[in-house]
């Protein structure tokens, strides 16, 4: 270990770090608001510390880490969120009775799983990162251990996340059986001379499909998704939505591209049919939806749908505009999560559409940042969603992939129709019940949310110039 | 800098308006009130120091936008662009005299969103740059959605949602042909750019060209709306408030005919040429059929909503029949209808505001009651069905005019709907002002306000029918330009298929 | 002078603006006063012009004058301006004149009526669109003004817009006319884009040189401008709106539906005669369709009960003795017989007028009965006016006119027998029935009581318009009779000269055959009706009189091969199929919807089945491929 | 030795199968335990002692015994009526029939693969130690940070709010 | 020397995958299917352990060792998971727990 290592491996440390210092303060003296502060602090100086590592990458800690510029923008991108989950999280905590510290524990040792798989070069840190995400997300979803549906949910995405890691390292075997390396850049260089790829590596690359699949909540690995979307408390559903998926894309990107599985026929086409599939089973289930939770959930699994699009163009700009996406699709979620966690209560999660009737007239910025964050996952022009989405078309269509970008297109349509339902029952007469007040931490959190979604509407360029000059592979 | 500024004044206004709706309900009309003069005055102070219109730019403005993607802020105004604008903040105005009382609630919000539409609409107009298009041509749907939805009768929501999604997924294969058009562009030349100007002179395939036009005619025909396309509409302006209805039928629809005139025929030119006997088609079975359906309803705005479906079928005919006449006609028709239509949908509103119906069948005598309002119900009814003296006549000639230099058949069909027209507008008349009137009613006639709405209105109506000459004249140069683009090309077409057949048959011969 | 001409059409718009513009301001004496006397100074200015115009005949054919330009598009130019020439004068003078004595009529007429300013302000813009029409000098103005006229047909025949019918009536004269209208425009669309002009001047003298006589393009535009010509002036088979257009006010019959706008199918085809002899296929058959017209007409007027339809089927009737004058190219005689025809029928009109409103709205002439002494005035009037009508020989401007047609249409180079023959029974006809409404309406018992009498207001009208109903057919004597042709050598400045076959020496002969044919009508309907009306009991109850009571039955063909398929056409879709396709895509969609919602049914073993069938498929697929 | 590996084989295979059809859960995890004992004896065979033992002692001893642990504590031993009655014999059939088809898929992949010539030789537990505290011991550290995490889970998820009341005098 | 052909090795290890998947499907008791996950990562495990011998590597091996330390770490989450389900719910049956759904 030199001290190019330990300087790369800087946020890591801090992320290792941190829950253990929480603990030993929990241990002396458990006070919630400090174990907040400590948390918000211990992120901002991951991210501070990125700065830091800028000069020495692109830096391989072999065979395990690869830290380079798309590694870094990953986990950037992952702790900007973490951060605003903490910042939203602070209120939904604040209320429940019992302990709530853990929590920050857990989100941290998550987090650290999560920026793990953007550096992961090798199948033992793509493992130990996804089980540490993995697992630190059963106990964030059933945190809330009095409610039954936290439970519920925890049980549930315990069994399908088990059984999901289990193909995942089955595949990994089959893979590693088949070229005797766990490194991706040596498999790259393995298969660089093969025309045919042979058939037990495909097998295994397709029970990895089920692992990461399940992940990026792809059908038909989707059905735990709006049931753990609707169980967990919101924060650690918005968390779910983005940290978590953005890691996963992280590391899958690079494994693909890695393996050049667009290349190959039958992972292109296996990936385009769940692409299509995945866009129109999630919209349409979230058509008729009544939980705004569980519409979010189905509307990530058509968003992800759009995003493995981009997979299969096999181009740098393909990423770039990947990493657009997603970065427009966390900032939009973690809004709309937000707004949710803000209006939810002790007593009741603010999750049937229902109770949002009339918020417009009632709370009308809180209504208005939902309608922004809404419509950008509409793609409706002024938010950041719009931008995107003409990102990945562009990139989409510059590959030639019609049909996706096709059932895109019918998909953007369908979305908007169950975003609509929302903002329309947001503006209609308001019923008479009660909303809880929000705290500064929540309002400057969606205010910033907001003011994201529109710059990056209006004026995306910065980011776009930023992601071409960081984001390669 | 003026055309930016027109814009950003708007969406200053409907800020302003919101946020002075809180204090109270004068203010934000009032503000969007002086916002529209604002904008109006200014436009024509510009258009009085113009002195002549010649075939460029009258104003240029161009900034770079998202430079990696070859997008640019790029507007530009002709005098095409200058009528529609013109047009927009007229009716702009109008749309709020019309809400004056009878929008109650959320005052602030609905001026808002009825400047954002409008500034939407003035983008649409202006955009030379296709990605700004197309951002205005979605920016307008949303504030519409709203307005709709908040303000609107009874099933506002259905009709909101089939507006918005309508629009989006044909907005949408618009855009998917936007960025075919930008990469055919780019392969080709290697710029890749989405200003107007730069791909104007785009070379593609025939087939090529199609597959890009249709879906720009998805968009375009979606909102004009021409039939099969047409469904959201009838919807959309029933249930809409009175200045939603207005707005829709005499702004929103003209972005459609804008789009054809700007976009299709100077960028498609072959395939445009080749789309045409469909278009044709298109615009009589339009005209037909939204007559016929127009004359078979018993909602009044629904009614005069699918009178919108017939007019506009003249648009298309006449886009497609590509010559100057029927492009002035176009114009006409684009002003004619907007005045026309948007009367009688004020007509309806005030109507429905005073005796809280819209069907027809239990309407009746009010000419009693209200013989200001018949006399502009008649004067309106009479331009929809093309009483010469009229805007509408005008344009109904020119285009048929127009159409019949290239093709009689359509022409002729296209006349059918005349006498169509006097089905569905004498219908109106019948019913709603002869007979006996119901003794229930509380019935006024037009107050001061709507008074002067309505003869300013028939003023611009008589006016565009007994001396339309101005407005040929600023549109001249544009038309013409949009013409000699699409003639060049469709020449050079010939000429290039003449020498490739020529070509392959020497080759032929040298095997 | 120029000026002035343009005034004529201006000045009834200008009272039609004021009466508009202040009608909550005017007092209803004021408001009549005003209408009638824009007229009255047209009429005047009328005067003015055509004595100078005639002074100045044959140097000068015609003034002109430009107002302003309409329209300059591309090659495409339409200025609104104006041009009087002999034919225009003829029509100005008519609708002028004529009009100013309605207008007059109409304020002792409208006295009790509550919209007496709506009324003179739709009877101004009549007035001023008729003006425009003839006067017009290109072809697009003549169809603004063409297209004003149906306008204010259609508000007026709807004036009493309370009662449902009335606007029906309204209703279907304009659609009708409309119809016509339409095959017009497609006409006109034809001129302009073979000639580049609008102008009908240019028009005449370009069509003349570059189409052929016969050649099919002359015949469809001729066709086509028929088809307006036809509507307008309600021949067969665009008749059928005229008697239900008799829902108007008397007035309005008087003027629109019998002087002035019915017979502007009449100018139309006169101001574009150099088309019509360029196709003589369709010259014939206006001959053609005159006669027929004015024969069903002529058996329809026998049957009815009605004054008013009576009167208005008379119209038709003898418009087609105007068409059939236009068929064998007599277009001196069809303007004459429309300017005779002008005063006798408004005088028949607004004396039928009178006798309704004294009767309180009585129109069945069964119920009327003795009126000859209620009210003498109208009644002589009315007697002269049927004699006119009726053509009786030598004392009535009836006479004079009508057999100008016979004649011409036996011996004009494009006449015949039949065409004579069907004009001799339609003398009969037209006779017969206008005794019949003297007989059974002004003789017998009175059935109903006089509510009061009439005006001098609207009884000098109609003296007016008698003077000039006897006397006016002395500007035009045939050659046998004095030959003395004032009249047509006026029109000859501005339209050909019929030509003749080489039989002028026997013209008395049908002159006296004509005559007599008259007299018996005349005796005939005094033995039907009033001496023994027990001869024709057998014929008033048989199927035939119930078949032409219903004017041949054109309403009831109409309804059922057009209005009920239309009306069906507009039933069957009214929720437009198309619709369909979206509702059954958005179904699509809620099905979709709740199919997969289905599957979301919180079972875990379940989501673990599917994710087993899932990467069952997906391997497998990946294996096999 | 090959005789070795079918009969530890077939003995895994047959035991496993065992365990997850098993009314009793105690039976069950006991055919698991066994099945575990042969697969260690096939890790033997596959030049992997270190592992083997690995499996005796951490598999078969540490986490079986928290299964039955856990069985006990919640009495579903004694419940084999219930576990009856919730399996049903048609409910293996569409199981089985996926499963065989992805065996089947997975011979489909075997059967081309390419022939690999690397000495076989047994790894030595030192090797396998040098590799995890060397090249791999980032990712020790890392294991360690997740069974921290697991272990505050597991403190969180386990420990009960205390009870007010008897069991017995809880609201149903 | 094993001379057993390392497909049948991987046959091996597939079938008590699949056995796996199997018990996982068809029990409805959460115990069952805990250990079903168990024995679904035993055999992944083992598939790396046939990899290190294949390849004649260490590194299968380590894998092992690590899927060895997240299998016990899973399982301890998830025995607390079913007692905290056990408590909630009074069963064990996965079939019972299903108020998260699509109404």
């Amino acid at each position: 270990m030199t001290e190019t290592d330990f300087l790369s491996l800087s946020p890591f440390l801090i992320l290792a770090l941190a829950p253990i210092i929480i603990m030993i303060v929990i241990s002396i003296y458990r006070n919630y608001e400090v174990v907040f502060g400590f948390s918000v602090l211990s992120i901002v100086a991951a991210i501070v510390s990125i700065v830091f590592i800028l000069p020495v990458i692109p830096h391989s800690i072999a065979p395990l880490f690869l830290v380079d510029r798309y590694s870094l923008f990953f986990i950037t991108i992952i702790l900007i969120s973490a951060l605003l989950v903490i910042f939203l999280s602070y209120d939904y905590l604040k209320q429940l009775d019992g302990i709530r510290e853990e929590y920050y524990i857990i989100l941290f040792t998550s987090t650290l799983g999560a920026s793990l798989l953007a550096v992961a070069n090798h199948f033992i840190l793509f493992f130990l990162g996804i089980e540490t995400l993995t697992l630190s997300l059963y106990i964030l979803i059933a945190f809330e251990k009095t409610k039954d549906s936290s439970i519920e949910a925890g049980i549930k995405y315990l069994v399908l996340a088990s059984v999901s890691s289990a193909f995942l390292l089955f595949g990994m075997g089959l893979i590693y059986i088949t070229f005797g390396s766990m490194q991706f850049s040596v498999l790259e260089i393995a298969i660089r001379h093969l025309n045919q790829l042979p058939l037990l590596f495909i097998f295994g690359v397709g029970m990895m499909l089920v692992g990461i699949g399940f992940k990026l909540a792809l059908v038909p690995f989707h059905m735990w998704t709006p049931d753990v979307y609707q169980g967990a408390p919101a924060p650690v559903s918005s968390y779910i939505a983005t940290v978590s998926k953005g890691a996963v894309m992280a590391v899958f990107i690079r494994f693909f591209f890695n393996i050049r599985g667009f290349d190959n026929q039958s992972i292109f086409i296996v990936i385009s049919g769940i692409a299509v599939l995945s866009m129109f089973v999630g919209n349409l289930l979230a058509i008729q939806q009544k939980n705004i939770k569980r519409l979010l959930a189905y509307s990530s699994i058509a968003n992800m749908g759009y995003l493995i699009i981009i997979l299969l163009t096999g181009s740098d700009k393909g990423i770039q505009a990947a990493i657009f996406y997603l970065i427009t699709y966390f900032i939009t979620t973690i809004g709309a999560f937000g707004v949710i966690s803000l209006l939810s209560t002790k007593e009741l999660e603010a999750e049937n559409i229902e109770e949002y009737r009339g918020l417009f007239w009632k709370k009308p910025w809180i209504a208005i940042v939902m309608t922004f964050c809404l419509l950008s996952l509409a793609g409706i022009p002024i938010t950041a969603g719009f931008i995107a989405k003409f990102y990945l078309i562009l990139e989409g269509m510059k590959a030639g992939l019609w049909i996706l970008i096709f059932s895109m297109i019918i998909n953007s349509v369908i979305g908007l129709y169950y975003y609509l339902r929302v903002i329309t029952s947001m503006f209609s007469v308001a019923n008479e019940n009660l909303l809880p007040s929000v705290s500064v931490l929540g309002k400057v959190t969606l205010a910033f949310v907001t003011i994201s979604i529109l710059v990056l509407g209006v004026y995306p360029g910065w980011l776009i110039d930023f992601i071409v000059k960081y984001a390669i592979l | 800098m003026i055309l930016i500024y027109l814009i950003l004044i708007l969406l200053a206004g409907a800020l302003l308006a919101w946020i002075s709706g809180n204090l109270n309900h004068v203010l934000p009309r009032v503000i969007t009130l002086v916002t529209l003069i604002v904008d109006l005055v200014w436009l024509i102070i510009y258009l009085l120091q113009t002195v002549a219109f010649s075939n460029k730019w009258l104003i240029d403005v161009q900034h770079h936008w998202i430079l990696q993607f070859g997008i640019g802020v790029h507007f530009a105004l002709d005098g095409l662009s200058l009528l529609m604008l013109l047009l927009t903040f007229f009716l702009g105005i109008i749309s709020v005299l019309i809400s004056w009382k009878e929008i109650n609630s959320r005052v602030g919000f609905f001026h808002f969103n009825l400047l954002l539409i409008l500034a939407g609409i003035v983008g649409v107009f202006l955009s030379l740059d296709l990605f700004l298009f197309y951002f205005f041509w979605e920016l307008m749907l949303v504030p519409m959605y709203f307005l709709i939805g908040i303000w609107g009768h009874e099933n506002r929501t259905k009709a909101a949602y089939k507006f918005f999604l309508y629009t989006q997924a044909s907005g949408l294969l618009m855009f998917i042909s936007i960025l075919a058009l930008y990469f055919v562009h780019g392969n080709s030349t290697g710029i890749y750019t989405f200003d107007y100007i730069q791909l104007l002179g785009t070379h593609m395939s025939a087939s090529t060209g199609l597959l890009i036009m249709s879906g720009f005619l998805a968009a375009f025909l979606v909102k004009l709306p021409v039939v099969p396309l047409h469904n959201w509409l009838p919807d959309a302006h029933t249930e809409a408030p009175t200045a939603g209805s207005l707005i829709l039928a005499a702004l929103l629809l003209k972005t459609g005919a804008y789009g054809l005139l700007r976009f299709i025929v100077p960028l498609f030119p072959i395939a445009s040429s080749s789309f045409a006997p469909i278009g044709m088609i298109l615009g009589v079975i339009g005209i037909l059929y939204g007559a016929k359906l127009a004359f078979a309803q018993t909602d009044l705005k629904r009614l005069i909503a699918y009178t919108s479906v017939s007019h506009m079928g003249f648009v298309i005919l006449g886009v497609f029949s590509f010559n100057e006449l029927a492009y002035q006609g176009v114009v006409i028709q684009m002003i004619a209808h907007g005045i026309s239509t948007g009367a009688l949908f004020i007509m309806a509103g005030q109507l429905s505001e005073r005796i809280h119906t819209r069907d027809i069948n239990k309407m009746g005598g009010l000419w009693e009651k209200a013989p200001f309002m018949g006399a502009i119900g008649l004067i309106f009814s009479m331009a929809s069905l093309g009483l010469p003296g009229l805007g509408n006549f005008i344009a109904e000639l020119l285009i048929l005019l127009g159409a019949f230099k290239s093709n009689v058949l359509m022409s002729v069909l296209a006349c059918i709907g005349l006498i169509a027209a006097t089905l569905y507008s004498l219908r109106i008349l019948q019913k709603v002002f002869y007979g006996v009137k119901n003794t229930d009613w509380k019935m006024n006639d037009l107050s001061i306000r709507e008074k002067t709405i309505a003869v300013s209105l028939v003023i611009v109506i008589a006016g565009l029918g007994f001396y339309p000459q101005p407005v040929f004249n600023i549109a001249k140069p544009a038309l013409l330009k949009t013409l000699d683009e699409h003639n060049e090309k469709t020449q050079l077409n010939s000429e290039n298929l003449k020498v490739e057949t020529d070509l392959k048959s020497k080759l032929y011969f040298y095997k | 002078m120029k000026t002035l001409i343009a005034l004529i059409p201006a000045l009834p718009m200008i009272s039609f603006l004021i009466l508009v513009l202040f009608s909550g301001k005017l007092s209803r004496k004021v408001a009549g006063w005003i209408g009638a006397g824009s007229i009255g100074i047209a009429a005047v200015l009328t005067v003015i012009v055509s004595v100078d115009l005639i002074s100045a005949l044959p140097e000068i054919k015609s003034y002109q004058i430009t107002l302003w330009q309409w329209m300059s598009v591309g090659n495409l130019s339409a200025d609104i301006s104006f041009r009087l020439d002999s034919l225009s004068l003829v029509f100005c003078f008519v609708i002028t004149f004529v009009g100013f004595l309605i207008h007059s009529y109409s304020i002792g007429f409208m006295d009790k009526d509550e919209g007496i300013i709506r009324f003179f302000a739709y009877m101004n813009l009549f007035v001023s669109s008729m003006l425009i029409l003839v006067l017009a000098d290109n072809i697009l103005l003549v169809y603004l003004g063409w297209e004003g006229v149906g306008l204010c047909s259609y508000l007026l025949i709807g004036f009493w817009y309370k009662e449902p019918e009335n606007g029906t009536a309204a209703r279907k004269a304009f659609i009708i006319t409309r119809i016509g209208d339409t095959a017009m425009i497609i006409g006109i669309f034809i001129l302009f884009l073979s000639f580049g002009t609008f102008n009908i001047q240019d028009i005449m003298h370009l069509a003349s040189a570059k189409w052929v006589a016969g050649s099919s393009i002359a015949t469809i535009t001729a066709v086509l401008l028929l088809g307006g010509a036809l509507g307008k002036s309600a021949q067969v088979p665009l008749q059928t709106w005229l008697p239900d257009a008799m829902a108007g006010p008397s007035p309005v019959s008087a003027l629109i539906h019998a002087a002035t706008m019915v017979t502007a199918g009449v100018y139309l085809i006169a101001r574009t005669n150099v088309l019509f002899s360029l196709a003589p296929i369709v010259q014939g058959f206006i001959a053609g369709i005159g006669a027929l017209t004015l024969l069903i007409a002529g058996f329809s007027a026998l049957t009815q009960h009605d004054l008013k339809r009576i009167l208005a089927y008379s119209t038709i009737s003898q418009i087609g003795y105007m068409f059939l004058a236009l068929g064998v190219g007599a277009y001196s005689a069809a303007i004459f017989h429309f300017m005779i025809h002008a005063f006798f029928k408004a005088l028949l009109f607004l004396a039928a007028g009178v006798v309704i409103l004294v009767l309180n709205e009585e129109h069945d002439i069964f119920k009327m009965g003795g009126l000859r002494k209620k009210m003498p005035a109208v009644f002589w009037t009315f007697l002269i006016g049927s004699a006119s009508l009726s053509a009786l020989p030598l004392v009535t401007a009836g006479f004079y006119s009508k057999d100008a047609i016979l004649w011409f249409a036996l011996s004009s180079t494009s006449g015949g027998v039949v065409l004579w023959i069907a004009g001799i029974v339609g003398a009969f006809l037209t006779a017969l029935y206008s005794f019949r409404m003297i007989f059974i309406a002004f003789f017998g018992e009175a059935k109903t009581q006089p509510s009061f009498q009439a005006g001098y207001l609207m009884t000098i009208p109609l003296v007016v318009l008698a003077v000039f109903s006897l006397f006016g057919g002395f500007i035009e004597l045939p050659a046998s009779l004095g030959n003395f042709h004032l009249f047509s050598n006026l029109i000859n400045q501005s339209l050909p000269v019929v030509g003749i076959k080489n039989v002028e020496h026997l013209e008395w002969l049908f002159q006296l055959i004509s005559s007599l044919i008259a007299l018996s009508g005349i005796y005939l309907a005094y033995l039907f009706y009033y001496k023994k009306p027990v001869f024709i009991d057998s014929f008033n109850h048989s199927k035939i009189h119930h078949f032409f009571e219903i004017g041949f039955g054109f309403d009831k063909v109409y309804d059922i091969l057009i209005v009920r398929p239309v009306v069906w056409l507009a039933e069957i879709d009214k929720k437009d199929f198309i619709d369909q396709i979206n509702i059954s895509i958005s179904n699509m969609a809620l099905i979709g919807n709740e199919v997969l919602s289905i599957a979301q049914n919180g079972k875990l073993r379940w989501y673990l089945l599917t994710f087993a069938f899932g990467i069952a498929v997906i391997l497998t697929y990946m294996m096999t491929k | 030795m090959e005789v070795f590996f079918y009969i530890a084989a077939v003995i895994a295979i047959i035991s496993t199968i065992m365990a997850i059809s098993g009314r009793n859960a105690i039976h069950s995890l006991l055919f698991l335990i066994l099945s575990l004992l042969a697969i260690s004896v096939v890790f033997y065979l596959l030049d992997a002692p270190f592992i083997a033992a690995l499996e005796v002692i951490i598999y078969a001893g540490a986490i079986m015994v928290l299964f039955i642990f856990v069985t006990m504590m919640l009495n579903i031993g004694l419940e084999e009526k219930q576990e009856k009655s919730w399996i049903n014999p048609r409910m293996w059939i569409i199981p089985s029939i996926l499963a065989s088809i992805l065996l089947v898929d997975l011979l489909l992949a075997l059967k081309n693969m390419p022939t690999v010539v690397v000495g076989k030789q047994v790894i030595l537990p030192k090797q396998v130690g040098i590799s995890l505290f060397s090249t791999y011991l980032l990712a020790v550290e890392i294991a360690a940070i997740l069974l921290m995490a697991g272990v505050i889970g597991a403190y969180h998820l386990g420990s009960q709010k205390k009870k007010v009341l008897h069991r017995f005098l809880e609201k149903k | 020397m094993l001379s057993v052909p390392v497909e049948t090795q991987i046959l091996f290890a597939g079938i008590l995958f699949f056995l796996g998947m199997i018990g996982l499907l068809v029990r409805r008791n959460l115990v069952f299917m805990l250990m079903s996950i168990e024995i679904m990562f035993n055999s992944a495990g083992l598939v790396f352990i046939i990899a290190a011998r294949h390849w004649n590597q260490p590194d299968g091996q380590v894998m092992f060792i690590f899927i060895l330390s997240v299998t016990a770490v899973e399982v301890a989450i998830g025995l607390a998971l079913i007692l905290q389900v056990y408590h909630h719910f009074k069963t064990l049956d996965v079939d019972a727990i299903h108020k998260l759904k699509d109404e």
